[in-house]
């Protein structure tokens, strides 16, 4: 791998077949339907006005529309045995790592039945059966998935770990660190950074020395690659090879995928600092990557339609059941401090 | 501001009736427009102008220079105020969420705190450490704290916590102008951000024009004569609205607003106390080690005799604070605790 | 150990007669032979044997995967820690002195300690951070710090201080093998080393095998009737060296050893203090905003009344710690300070 | 520059004049005078045995004797306005920079008449006069030099500031954080990494993932150097280069010099972990240099003994000062907490 991209081929001639086309497609409109229901939701109570901490889901909501062909095509190559550690903008990577939708909706919904019992909300996803976690403090992820790596090949299995952050946390240091040691250890670590071209408000410009941060794996020793244009098949190609390297005990690489903020930072954000915003519309992924299918033949309007109602009632349910799921109790907010 | 913006108030009102937030930015601008050594430097505080509102307006007026945007690197932003410092300017510094502090506090604690004891005086670090706090809106674990014990337990940085528009305003100038670093932590319960929670004393009529409230002097904001409530931030208004009920069952409180941590104010606790023979201590921050137990020690350093009841602490239960609402609640030091912890001390 | 090595003590003894390291070291031996999930990392833990020699012999039984010098880069090994301690294995990592938090507590505060509940119970980190505190050697300001009040005051983690051979190794083994985040902080003044300033209760008889001391009970070291000193750590031989000479003078004190500081002993404390109406709180942390606080309102939580005088406060005045011995001596809780409270405590 | 350092000239065919050449050489000797002073006080109290506290200089004792050049070839390019941050190992820099020796060396004795008025000690060196500083963190010592130079620009001078750390700290957050905002700020920053091939007990190999530190410059799209061969005229070179670069706005540079640590890591260490210790002694850079400016007829005995016996001089008046001054009064151990 180098550390710029050559020119990929076009979709039409894609090396994947049809049914993993369609999977990654599918994979995208599960993840966007699900973020679809919980802005929704999100917005429903918190007024009058806009009340960040009333309503059905409370608190900060870091939505990660546009940026489903990252999570869809690194995933792709993993089981539920491998690790995936997130950011404060975790589900696409959560329901791409097939983390269950309902414990996983009720956690956001801050019920008794969700993954960390309300306890943890959107930016503390944890859960065991699929080895996934996220943190809300910036690139501090990736330091415990080095030890999620380490773990795993130490125990003698094949398993491998991604790390996810943005290209604006590539800046703090736990980035360098963790990027130095997995790379000295050879740890089976693949590195994503999602670059949607924003820290909040700060452009990549005003935060990164460099253009793209797959130059900054020569810093390390290890492959890095920049994937462009938010194209799900280079992403799924590029982490195929990495996740092979990993298994293989080659060690890390690095990924950057140069993708898309649709929405703002968070909800409730005007975005007025953003000067492109009239473009976003039309870089949506999934309409460009529905057309590209049904270009190839592989996606009608019947099983397009199919595939969104399949979504729509996945997450409808989980929704449903988050809803209808109690509320913690409040005499029990000192458990689980210790084991 | 960015967030789904609302018109603050629109009865007609004094013209320096101003939220805490604008109260705090109007203390920057001046000290800015005073002294060209003064910048303003962290995440999202230029264009966005603070995540919390610090910023508003700063970067129009002072341009990009002065007010600056810095990357997502805690450690190399908060280092370079600290050597700007050294080298005569007066830089302000933004940690978004005091909860970050873990990436950086070794600038903190261990340079910007230290460096003028270790010269022996010879140098000196004018900055000040601006820093959000606090919860009560579900942002969970990592973005809800107080961490003002954390801060003051470290010699070598005063603390200074406002807990509405005037003193943000005064000790955000004392702030700039002391030549040794302030930490300047303001609860974003306080600001009168329209998005959050309305607090009625979050906006108030502020003097227009310089002014500072001195760093380490509490303040008494409601005198009483039964018990003393040692309190700051939020947790004042929540402890007035509870001054307000027992007054009508005859429960005379005694309100003290620390505002700064270092220099502690600790002559007008033990006046207080002294007067009232009971003591309650409201504190957001985690309760162990921290805060409440230094109010406690302050009596108990002098005359534990003045105690004529236990001291009750209401703070947060040692937990990391949780994300669903009735839990977080059940943590906070709310009205209802307050009120609770009152009676049954002054019952004693 | 790498510094001037010298024999630690000739005279025949009993083969289990152990220095504190020693017997810290035996600990993590036993549990890693038992175990093999346990593995220590950190900074000059292989061939060095830790500069506090606190891994001496470790990389040689056990090799170079399971005993792992690691770059300096405190954040991404801690973090590889936690992340192993997540699935399954038991690591100990070393931060090489506690002063160095501020790189690092991010993953130690807001993850390590933090993961359990925010997953709600369903992730366990068992994993002990190991790491040096203290001064009196003329370390500086940056590196002879304690700072226990800081990691005791963050929810989330056990915190162990042992003062001696014996709770060295049997707090080591309690908390390698506790499911909870543990940090065990060792005073580089009681392990024992022989290129420090000999502590003569350093070296003592240890039993071999395996045995744990219990996180979170206190321990009276010296019954006594007339004043409870409540300390920890290197203070405590510092205390016990006072108690003798005041016994002397009739003046006959309680000693307590915390060992834990989370979970924290109330009931020892509570029950002493009940006994002798006298407190000193010996610490060698910094003293507003810590420990000494904490001893205190534990008292005032329940009872001021059981208070015949003020508590005595013997920690560092909340200043940085200056290199130059006499300036060093003179914030240290030692010998002279500690009798002058104590004098002081019962007189009153 | 290059990321990688082509041979240089041999020293006979040296770009720098005589009197600059031996200049270094007499830096260099001034330094290892204070140092060889330091550490035979340093040894003379400490017993019976070795008590670490003890003595007239107590704690823990980093000297620098091997890596004199590094020192030499960057501060010579260098006034009293410009500004060096140095590390736990500071006393090459120190002095160098030019640094009164007698306050200098009253602090490492922890005498009131030092830098510090005994407050801070050998890692912690403030001297306002020829802004200099040092910390015992590790790579901590970089982000404040970065706002020295944000200050010596945004007051329209020209001054630079060299911040210094050793090969091992390049794997801390800060290293990366700082190398990243100076270069996007493109601050007067001349950046040092002095490789002596340890950190500590660690060689470079068991703490770095890549060969060397000068890679790393293109992760922040800056020039990067290694000096090979801890050669004070190559370090001179490069260092006249970095340091017009800052000093004519265009930012910051990046040199490694690969160097030697002739004794311990501190005092005290017997190093029984480095293999390498035989040939040592071979290697110091100040007999090699004599004999290199003795070839080139520049320093024949009677100088080279002239500035042997010169540094002698100064360095014993200053550690006579410094023994002959006061102890700090012990009541004042509370003052300059606060200005
Ligand atoms: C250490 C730290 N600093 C600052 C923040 C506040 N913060 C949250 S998200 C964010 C921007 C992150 O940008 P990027 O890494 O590009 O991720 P994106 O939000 O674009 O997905 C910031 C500054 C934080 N959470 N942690
Ligand atoms: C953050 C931090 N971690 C660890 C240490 C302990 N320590 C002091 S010097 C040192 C080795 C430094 O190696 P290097 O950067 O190569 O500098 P050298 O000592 O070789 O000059 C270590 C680990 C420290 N001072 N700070
Ligand atoms: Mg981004
Ligand atoms: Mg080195």
């Amino acid at each position: 791998m180098t550390t710029t991209t050559p020119g990929r081929p076009h979709p039409m001639q894609s090396e994947l077949d049809g049914p993993t086309r369609v999977g990654l497609y599918r994979t995208m409109v599960l993840i966007r339907t699900f973020e679809e229901a919980i802005r929704r939701d999100y917005y429903a109570d918190k007024g009058p006005g806009f009340d960040i901490g009333k309503g059905l889901v409370p608190g900060e909501m870091h939505l990660a529309a546009g940026q489903e062909p990252v999570a869809a095509g690194v995933c792709a190559h993993l089981t539920a045995d491998d690790a995936v550690t997130a950011t404060h903008r975790p589900h696409h990577f959560a329901i791409a790592h097939g983390m269950d939708l309902t414990a996983m909706a009720a956690e956001i919904f801050g019920r008794e039945t969700g993954l960390g019992h309300g306890r943890g909300g959107h930016m503390h996803l944890f859960d065991p059966s699929t080895h996934f976690s996220c943190s809300g403090i910036i690139a501090e992820g990736y330091p415990p998935a080095l030890g999620q790596a380490f773990a795993f090949r130490h125990q003698g299995t094949d398993r491998v770990v991604v790390a996810v952050t943005g290209e604006g946390a590539a800046n703090q240091g736990a980035f360098h660190e963790s990027l130095n040691l997995a790379a000295l250890w050879k740890l089976p670590v693949v590195f994503v950074v999602e670059d949607n071209e924003w820290g909040i408000s700060v452009p990549r410009s005003a935060s990164t020395s460099v253009h793209s941060n797959a130059t900054r794996g020569v810093s390390y020793g290890i492959p890095a690659e920049r994937i462009r244009d938010n194209d799900v098949e280079a992403v799924h190609l590029a982490a195929s090879q990495a996740v092979a390297r990993a298994r293989a005990g080659e060690g890390p690489t690095l990924l950057e995928v140069h993708t898309l903020r649709l929405w703002g930072h968070f909800e409730g954000d005007a975005q007025g600092y953003r000067g492109d915003l009239d473009d976003v519309p039309a870089r949506d992924p999934i309409p460009t990557y529905r057309t590209t299918l049904s270009a190839a033949g592989l996606l009608d309007d019947a099983t397009a339609q199919q595939i969104s109602d399949e979504a729509s009632a996945r997450v409808e349910d989980a929704v449903t059941f988050a809803k209808e799921s109690p509320l913690p109790d409040p005499a029990d907010a000192g458990a689980y401090v210790f084991a | 501001m960015t967030i789904i913006e609302q018109p603050v108030d629109t009865a007609p009102q004094s013209s320096h009736r101003l939220t805490t937030s604008k109260a705090m930015v109007e203390g920057i601008e001046i000290e800015m427009a005073r002294d060209p050594s003064v910048i303003y430097l962290g995440e999202d505080v230029g264009a966005y102008g603070g995540i919390f509102s610090s910023t508003a307006g700063l970067l129009d007026r002072f341009g990009p220079e002065r007010v600056l945007d810095t990357p997502i690197s805690e450690t190399a932003f908060i280092g370079l105020g600290i050597g700007a410092a050294v080298e005569g300017m007066r830089p302000v510094v933004e940690l978004m969420f005091a909860d970050f502090m873990g990436v950086c506090l070794d600038q903190i604690y261990n340079h910007m705190a230290k460096i003028h004891y270790e010269s022996g005086g010879n140098v000196r670090v004018p900055m000040v450490l601006t820093t959000a706090v606090g919860g009560g809106y579900s942002d969970g674990a990592q973005h809800s704290q107080c961490l003002w014990g954390t801060f003051a337990h470290l010699p070598g940085m005063k603390v200074v916590v406002p807990s509405n528009p005037y003193d943000a305003k005064g000790l955000m100038i004392a702030a700039i102008r002391d030549d040794n670093p302030v930490v300047y932590m303001f609860h974003k319960g306080v600001m009168g951000l329209p998005w959050m929670v309305k607090n009625a004393r979050a906006t108030a009529d502020v003097p227009e024009g310089e002014y500072t409230v001195p760093i380490g002097e509490a303040k008494v904001v409601r005198p009483g004569s039964d018990v003393t409530v040692v309190t700051l931030s939020l947790s004042v208004h929540h402890t007035l609205d509870v001054a307000e009920t027992l007054a009508a069952d005859g429960i005379d409180v005694e309100v003290i607003d620390l505002r700064s941590l270092v220099p502690l104010d600790r002559e007008t606790i033990l006046r207080s106390v002294g007067k009232t023979g009971h003591l309650v201590v409201v504190d957001e921050d985690y309760q162990s080690f921290g805060l409440s137990g230094e109010i406690a020690a302050t009596i108990t350093d002098v005359d534990p005799g003045m105690l004529r009841a236990p001291v009750a602490r209401v703070a947060n239960p040692d937990t990391p604070i949780p994300y669903s609402h009735p839990l977080e609640y059940a943590i906070l030091p709310r009205q209802d605790r307050i009120e609770a912890a009152i009676r049954r001390t002054v019952s004693r």
